[in-house]
């Protein structure tokens, strides 16, 4: 029992360093560099914490019991309810939290001519941590309290660079599309709940759990949670936003804000709603649908962080591929159940990864952007010479996301494919292809992001680069080696990544799937004898190793250099690389057909968007006549915000009523608690939200 | 030529002299500044529809009367009168400069250049007046083809090449001077968008082996022979042919019937190894080694057949002024007769092989297009002008040796591919086997070579054969004592050669070895004039280097 | 039925119209010199030293071409072309064949002359015995150039002197 | 244990050695094909031997591209020790299909990294090249392979031989197999990426002396692999009907048949490379991708149980 109280402290310390880095950089307001670090030195420690809670916690939650802690903040009490789901979160958001941590206070002295260093902590310290309690939140209502504050810290940090004209249309772009199509749908799930349950409190997951709960519910689930993790139709914002940030935000952004979506996406649907078939299908034809699109624009991308942001919508596919198979197999039950869960645990294994090495991703191509202030792979080259170390680093994440083995990505995606293509079903094995197809084209792009920006011979704009301080390395080397090792001994998480699917199914997942540190084995319903699908990946490495070496030893060579081959004709050398735009033109064109039905559904998403944008203001303004019989408070803000420019610009003295607004909104809603009107209710949040998307 | 008398119209009194050279030749001389203007005026007559620009020479005549002379020779194709025609303008010495034809006629590009390099006579207006003939290294204002430069000097200068820049946002893909795909050097810079050919820049002429200024320097008329054969590696005897008619017109002499007809079987011996030859490459190309081996293995055939014939399986060196040195014995006829009927019933097969492989058919079809339009525009030759719709032949349209006497047909193509140009070719093996069936039965006895004595000076006039690329012009001007006093070659590479950017443009990497290719290039032809090869003389072991100081010595004493 | 061959492993004829390594006969050779002057590429030189005595012709295979010009020239048929066609060696100086011949020792003036005893020989053989004593050959065949014309013009002026006497 | 030891001799002579011997017998067809003499069936081990003898020397100074052909070699062999020789897996660190095909990418990967990482046109077309292929090859492999684990419900290597019925989609699942690994053997029309007459090799056309020989060993390494994965699948399941292939004597005589299939196919692939000429990339892809759309026929007459 002691132990739990340890690990709650542990919990508690990591929101209070969180709080106290937001005051240290208020305190050390005046001078950017010492803002930063210091507070950074404090999410750190916060990030150290939360994985030392998480690994802590792990035991626990192996045994199927969570931890529950409750906070009182006078106004409302907050509970909090933390199982293995929730530690997989937890313990992405330690490990990429505390990568980022050590990573930006050197990175962020290339934002130094902006300023604002404070803000920029409170910022991060607020993003971070809304997330970290959204995974550990047990009321849907403050779940969707704490999304709104992601939301809205993730908007400022996307519009850092705000004097940068395409920074603010990604950021407007990412603000109204995540209010419409995330926020809307979770507020009317929310408000229909609230109006069923009737109390804040009723909103706890445990109590929705037992209740019995339309269909509808699903929908909006699926909406609200899909169009955050930037599933196709609504993916649209995200290779925008994403690159418009900080590289660190950007790494946390794509690494961990888009997984509290596929968080939520399972919390919802399977823990408060009951895991359903259709559903199931529904998540793995998006996912399949998602990993193809993302990654095949991905395909096309020159700009560094725009390709990385591609390749998240991309990855996410995978992750809802795996969790919607888990899904189907899970409603199935019976013999499937274990399979179910196994396919569970490789999504949320994708989950992981992905943060990990997309994560790493972004603070390399950081990294890149830091040295060459340049992110047009087309002019990059040669960088393998002059930044060895994050050139090997970056290696090692593309391959972990090309799915390589020994590395993490491998790993996932086999047992994605596994829990594909043994499921005896057509449909899911097609989309097994699918994935495995995209695979290849992950790999490609890879290739070409790698090769690009560090093969080849150093250009006019690279030649004087230097290698990144020892900080920024240590925390890219931090991640690099997290891939490697997952990759090596996934046993090391697999138990935890299976303790969610084995809380939703009474099957003995022992006998379906054997993780020892060397091995993994995994059996399939109705598979033969003696034809079980195992991986080791430590012999692998081993034999690998030794022929590879052994190799190397028998035939040595010398390093006798001369010039690339020109045919005989003297070719100016930075004429004689394909450039990045030129990678795989043939295929593209070939798949042209592809694009063009990707841009016609990304352009329907955009219309969809449009069309609920304009819904939404005149909704907005019947609210704002309505409101005004209601409350002239919230009729001035209201009329204030409904009349102010479409344009959105950050300003300092703009940013703390907003924040006010966001708390209140907790007091305005429970105060009409009497009301029961369900409609009033939804239109006064829309009102809230309406007046935080023109902020 | 009833065209002239519109051109006196039009012209007047800057037409300074209209003269025949020979019965299909003529020489019209017109003041400088009206030059392009004339040239233009025939290529463009509405009438005649394939007029070629065949060849232009430029001449250093100081010696004779103090000016310089360029002359653009025009071919009239596909007509009834078809005739060459010269157009010639005199330069002053002192500067030497003429209005440039390439702006309005593409073909007239290398031409001009070379003249430039040459022989200093700048073109002006031109649109791209690089160095095309000399080597990089060459120093400028030093004009090898002028009268006062010796051959055997070799001056160096500092070693540059101005290609053209990259277009925007493009990579470099050189194809050569040493890649598989060529078979002798030349130098195709591609400017490329990853697969995509976007542009091309050229620099050729890496085996330029000075042969003209050889035979203006030190060799009598029989001893060019040999050397004109040896221009070319495949169709060497066409180039030996041309040259022979050349001087032959010039002298007036009348050349033995029986030589007519065995040049004319020899040639088209030539025509059908050229021809399997090609096929060959374009299989290997593609990667289809099979129709590559099949065909050189048919192409064998002919060879050892012409090794039988005239004691070598290239370069026959059987040609001389006024015949041939090699008579066909009645035994040799029954080879020729027997390895046609191979060639006929392997060759079939062959064909057929090819046209049923898919994957061989698909890189060839709608690869490397050269439209009718720019096929004029450049006026291209032989294979890849017929290819693309252009209807002539020289064996038609100008009979030489004893076509004029043999029945044949020329096969035209509309679609301009690579395809097109190899089912003309392939046809054009037919046509060759049909053509030396005919040649055999109708050869007539008697002698084989005319004895000649001596050919009156500074007489001007062309000969010209169809080699399996296209037609080949030889200009002489004949010199006192047997010896020449300027020799032009113009193989057909020459004119096609420039075409190949613009067939290029648009396609792959992939397709370029092909593209190349199937125009037949043949840079060694096309890059023959001039100066003593300068590398050779680099690299040459002591003893060598002695003897041959010792024969330009002996040479020169002789 | 493959149609290639183990060559250069296998025996390898060529055919017998084929013109291939043109070689000397040195017993035949006489010097003249007319294949010198026939060979478009200088192949074959003719070099005199009048210090010695002797001729040379220097024929250089590698720069042959095969033409067989050389061989319709010859009036001894000492140079032939051969079927012979490896001409491949390590050394360049198999390619160089050279024959040496005498030159006639002028019986006048003790010089050299510019052509060979077999030269001499030879045309004694060929040119009909009257012309031969008509013109007493035989003597003033062994005579230079010089000698002869000095002869000559002595002569004449010894004629003129005669005449004048 | 003995029985063991004859067995891993004999893999390791099969995976070594027999590669070289394979390309100079299809040498020798191709060459019989062309009526030629041909090179000796030994010509390229002596190729070999004279490459990995020979200094190379580097274009650049990336690590990746000096030590891009031991990459390359391990992946190959370490594929090649997955396989069933006879009843003997040599090395078992997975009995799993995709790990299989990841491992031989790995051999791409690391021609593809070391081809883009050189400044030179040609091996970065090459490496496109090869890029795209796998881009287009790669969904007819998983059809294959989804057909196989539907039929078998199993993805091991060693499992689905033993475990197939035969079914009309099986069949054809079989021919989708042999075409997936026809493509990625990199054998003509589809030698695309190392298109000598149009590339030069492509991606190794920077290589040289002994790294060059060790990439041309680990080729032919792999296509041993990927053509001895496709021969296990059609021996295995006919010879385990016929002898229990567990037992020393019946393991040997799969081997031995094993052996025999192979060098038919080999020489069949000889005799198909003869009589084509190298596809275009765009070409291929479309090839490629038909092959796929009638793939996904294929695999809608397995998913409906046929």
């Amino acid at each position: 029992m002691g132990e739990v109280v340890k690990m709650k402290e542990l919990f508690t310390l990591a929101v209070i360093l969180y709080f106290a880095s937001m005051l240290v950089a208020l305190i050390f307001k005046k001078n950017y560099k010492l803002s930063i670090s210091l507070g950074h030195a404090f999410t750190a420690l916060a990030s150290l914490s939360l994985l030392g809670f998480t690994i802590n916690a792990i035991p626990l939650a192996l045994q199927g019991k969570a931890i529950d802690i409750v906070y009182n903040i006078g106004v409302a009490k907050i509970p909090f309810h933390i199982d293995g789901l929730s530690l997989i979160l937890c313990f992405v958001l330690g490990a990429l939290g505390l990568a980022t941590s050590v990573y930006s206070p050197k990175y962020m002295e290339f934002y130094e001519k902006l300023g604002k260093g404070w803000l920029y902590i409170i910022l991060y310290s607020t993003f971070v941590l809304s997330m970290i309690l959204i995974v550990t939140v047990s009321n849907l209502f403050w779940f969707l309290f704490l999304w709104e504050v992601m939301t809205f810290a993730s908007y400022v940090l996307i519009i850092w660079e705000s004097e940068e004209e395409y920074v603010r249309k990604a950021g407007w772009k990412y603000f109204v599309t995540m209010h419409i199509t995330s926020t809307l749908p979770l507020v009317i799930a929310v408000a229909l709940l609230y109006a069923k349950v009737g109390s804040v409190d009723g909103l706890n997951f445990a109590n929705l759990a037992s209740l019995k709960l339309s269909p509808i519910f699903y929908v909006l689930f699926l909406i609200g949670f899909g169009s955050k993790a930037g599933v196709v139709p609504i993916h649209f914002w995200l290779p925008d936003a994403h690159p418009a940030a900080p590289s660190n935000v950007s790494a946390l952004m794509s690494g961990v804000m888009i997984k509290v979506a596929v968080y939520g996406l399972i919390r919802t649907t399977c823990f408060i709603l009951k895991p359903d078939v259709t559903f199931g299908y529904i998540v793995a034809v998006l996912g399949t649908i998602t990993l193809t699109v993302g990654t095949l624009y991905a395909l096309k991308q020159t700009d560094a962080k725009r390709l990385l942001a591609y390749h998240s919508v991309g990855q996410m596919g995978y992750i809802w591929l795996g969790v919607g198979v888990g899904i189907i197999f899970i409603a199935k039950g019976g013999a499937y159940a274990a399979f179910g869960a196994i396919a569970l645990a490789a999504g949320l294994f994708h989950l992981v990864n992905h943060a990990l090495f997309k994560g790493l991703l972004f603070l390399s191509a950081g990294s890149i952007l830091y040295r060459t202030h340049s992110r047009d792979l087309n002019s990059l080259g040669g960088l393998a010479k002059l930044m060895p170390f994050t050139a090997i680093f970056t290696l090692i994440a593309a391959m972990s996301i090309a799915g390589e083995p020994p590395f993490n990505g491998f790993m996932s995606k086999w047992m994605i494919y596994q829990s594909t293509f043994l499921s005896g079903n057509g449909l899911l094995v097609f989309l097994g292809v699918m994935a495995l197809f995209i695979s290849a084209a992950t790999l490609a792009s890879f290739i070409k992001f790698y090769t690009t920006a560090f093969g080849g011979e150093p250009t006019k704009l690279t030649q004087d680069v230097k290698e990144v301080s020892s900080s920024m390395l240590i925390a890219k080397g931090f991640l690099a080696s997290l891939c490697l090792l997952l990759g090596l001994v996934p046993a090391l998480i697999l138990p935890l990544l299976l303790s969610p699917g084995s809380a939703l199914t009474d099957a003995n997942l022992t006998s379906w799937i054997t993780t020892k540190y060397w091995l993994v084995m995994i059996k399939a319903p109705s598979m033969p004898l003696n034809a079980e699908s195992y991986f080791n990946p430590l012999l692998f490495v081993a034999v690998f190793g030794v022929m590879f070496l052994g190799v190397f030893a028998s035939f040595p060579v010398n390093k006798k250099l001369d010039e690339p081959w020109t045919t005989g004709e003297p070719v100016k050398m930075e004429n004689y690389k394909l450039k990045a735009k030129h990678y795989y033109l043939p295929f593209e064109d070939y798949i042209r057909g592809l694009y063009h039905s990707g841009d016609e559904l990304s352009k329907f998403g955009n219309a969809v968007k449009d069309a609920l944008v304009y819904a939404y203001l005149s909704v907005a303004k019947t609210l704002h006549r309505w409101a005004a019989k209601l409350s002239g408070a919230v009729t001035g803000i209201g009329k204030w915000y409904v009349s102010s420019v479409k344009e959105v610009y950050l300003d300092e003295t703009a940013l703390s009523p907003a924040i006010k607004a966001i708390k209140a909104s907790a007091v305005v809603i429970e105060e009409l608690d009497s009301l029961n009107m369900l409609f009033t209710v939804t239109l006064i949040v829309l009102a809230l939200m309406l007046a935080l998307m023109l902020l | 030529m009833k065209y002239l008398e519109e051109l006196k119209a039009k012209f007047g009194e800057r037409i300074e002299e209209i003269k025949q050279l020979a019965h299909n030749q003529w020489l019209i001389t017109v003041d400088k500044d009206i030059l392009h203007e004339v040239v233009v005026y025939f290529l463009k007559h509405p009438e005649w529809k394939e007029t070629q620009l065949s060849t232009m020479v430029g001449t250093d005549e100081r010696p004779l009367r103090g000016k310089f002379s360029v002359i653009y020779w025009l071919s009239v194709n596909g007509n009834s009168d078809d005739v060459y025609i010269g157009i010639k303008a005199y330069l002053p010495a002192d500067d030497p400069r003429f209005k440039s034809v390439t702006p309005f006629h593409k073909g007239a590009n290398w031409y001009e250049r070379e003249v430039q390099d040459l022989l200093g006579i700048i073109p002006e207006g031109h649109p791209d007046p690089r160095r095309l003939v000399l080597p990089d290294d060459w120093p400028s204002c030093v004009y090898p083809l002028r009268k006062d430069f010796h051959y055997s000097d070799s001056p160096q200068g500092k070693k540059y090449y101005p290609y053209r820049e990259p277009p925007q946002g493009t990579t470099v893909h050189p194809i050569g001077p040493y890649h598989v795909a060529l078979d002798e050097p030349a130098h195709f810079r591609l400017y490329v968008k990853g697969e995509e050919i976007i542009d091309c820049d050229y620099r050729g002429f890496y085996s330029h082996r000075g042969i003209e200024k050889i035979s203006e320097s030190r060799l009598t008329y029989d001893q060019i022979c040999f050397i004109a054969e040896r221009i070319c590696g495949i169709c060497g005897f066409t180039h030996s042919t041309a040259y022979c008619q050349a001087v032959e017109a010039a002298g007036e002499i009348e050349v033995p019937e029986r030589a007519l007809y065995i040049r004319t079987i020899m040639l088209e011996l030539e025509r059908l190894h050229s021809h399997l030859l090609w096929m060959g490459v374009a299989c290997h190309l593609t990667g289809f080694d099979t129709g590559f081996m099949h065909a050189w293995r048919l192409r064998e055939y002919v060879m050892w057949l012409c090794e039988r014939l005239t004691g070598n399986r290239k370069t026959y060196g059987i040609n001389l002024v006024g015949g041939v040195r090699r008579d066909f014995l009645d035994y040799r006829k029954e080879m020729i007769e027997d390895v046609l009927k191979k060639l006929k019933s392997e060759f079939g097969k062959l064909v057929d092989d090819l046209t049923s492989t898919r994957t061989f058919i698909k890189r060839c079809e709608g690869v490397g297009v050269l439209p009718y339009k720019l096929a004029h525009e450049w006026s291209v030759d032989g294979p890849l002008g017929r290819g693309s719709g252009r209807d002539f032949d020289v064996r038609r349209d100008h009979p030489y040796a004893a076509y004029g006497d043999l029945d044949f047909k020329v096969p035209v193509y509309k679609e301009g591919d690579v395809l097109a140009r190899a089912l003309v070719r392939i046809e054009e093996i037919w046509e060759s086997i049909w053509i030396i069936e005919q040649a055999l039965d109708q050869l007539p006895g008697g002698d084989i070579l005319a004895e000649y004595k001596e050919i009156p000076p500074y007489r001007e006039v062309i000969g010209t054969t169809e080699a399996p690329r296209g037609e080949n012009v030889h200009y002489v001007m004949t010199g006192p004592g047997n010896t020449v006093y300027r020799y032009r070659a113009r193989a057909a590479t020459y004119n096609n050669l420039p075409a190949v950017p613009d067939m290029l443009r648009g396609y792959t990497i992939a397709d370029a070895p092909l593209i190349i290719a199937s125009i037949d290039p043949c840079y060694s032809c096309t890059e023959r004039v001039q100066i003593v090869d300068v590398e050779s003389g680099k690299v040459r072991i002591l003893k060598e280097e002695e003897f041959n100081k010792l024969s330009i010595k002996a040479s020169r004493r002789v | 039925m493959p149609v290639t061959l183990r060559y250069p492993f296998t025996e390898l004829e060529a055919p017998p119209e084929y013109r291939g390594l043109p070689h000397i006969d040195p017993k035949l050779c006489i010097g003249c010199g007319a294949c010198v002057n026939a060979c478009p590429p200088d192949a074959i030189l003719r070099i005199d030293d009048y210090d010695r005595g002797t001729r040379k012709i220097v024929l250089d295979i590698g720069r042959c071409i095969r033409c067989a010009r050389c061989e319709e020239v010859c009036p001894t048929g000492a140079i032939r072309l051969t079927n012979l066609f490896e001409a491949a060696s390590p050394d360049r100086r198999d390619h160089i064949q050279v024959v040496e011949l005498r030159l006639v020792r002028c019986k006048v003036c003790g010089n050299y002359t510019d052509f060979t005893e077999r030269q001499v020989k030879k045309a004694l053989q060929i040119l009909p015995k009257e012309i031969l004593e008509e013109e007493a050959l035989e003597e003033r065949v062994f005579i230079c150039r010089n000698c002869r014309r000095k002869g000559t013009v002595d002569a004449t002026i010894n004629a003129t002197k005669e005449v004048v006497l | 244990m003995m029985e063991k030891i004859v067995f891993a001799l004999i893999t390791v002579m099969i995976i070594f050695l027999l590669p070289p011997l394979l390309d100079g017998i299809s040498r020798k067809v191709k060459a019989k094909i062309q009526y030629r003499v041909g090179a000796s069936i030994f010509q390229t081990y002596y190729d070999l031997q004279s490459l990995l003898n020979m200094e190379p020397i580097l274009p650049t100074e990336r690590l990746a591209f000096r030590i891009a052909p031991y990459i390359a070699f391990a992946s190959a062999l370490a594929a090649a020790l997955l396989l069933p020789f006879g009843s003997f897996v040599p090395v078992a660190f997975t009995g799993d299909f995709f790990v299989f095909l990841y491992v031989l990418a790995m051999f791409s990967v690391a021609m593809m990294i070391a081809g883009f990482s050189v400044n030179n046109s040609y091996t970065n077309a090459g490496a496109n090249r090869e890029m795209m292929l796998i881009l287009s090859i790669e969904p007819v492999l998983g059809v294959a392979i989804g057909v196989f684990a539907l039929n078998a419900h199993s993805l091991s290597i060693g499992g689905i031989p033993l475990n197939i019925t035969f079914t009309p989609s099986l069949i054809l699942a079989y021919v989708l197999l042999a075409y997936a690994v026809y493509v990625e053997g990199g054998f003509i029309p589809f030698d695309i990426a190392e298109a000598e007459t149009e590339i030069l090799e492509g991606p190794l056309c920077e290589y040289s002396g002994r790294l060059l020989g060790m990439f041309k060993w680990a080729m032919l390494i792999k296509r041993l692999a990927l053509l001895w994965l496709f021969v296990s699948f059609l021996v295995l399941p006919i010879m385990k009907n016929i002898i229990d292939i567990t037992t020393f004597t019946g393991g040997l005589a799969t081997l031995a048949v094993q052996l025999i299939v192979l060098f038919i196919i080999y020489s069949i692939i000889a005799i198909i490379e003869a009589s084509n000429a190298r596809l275009r990339i765009d070409q291929a892809i479309r090839q490629n991708t038909r092959v796929f759309l009638a793939g996904l026929v294929v695999l809608l007459i397995a998913a409906l149980g046929w």
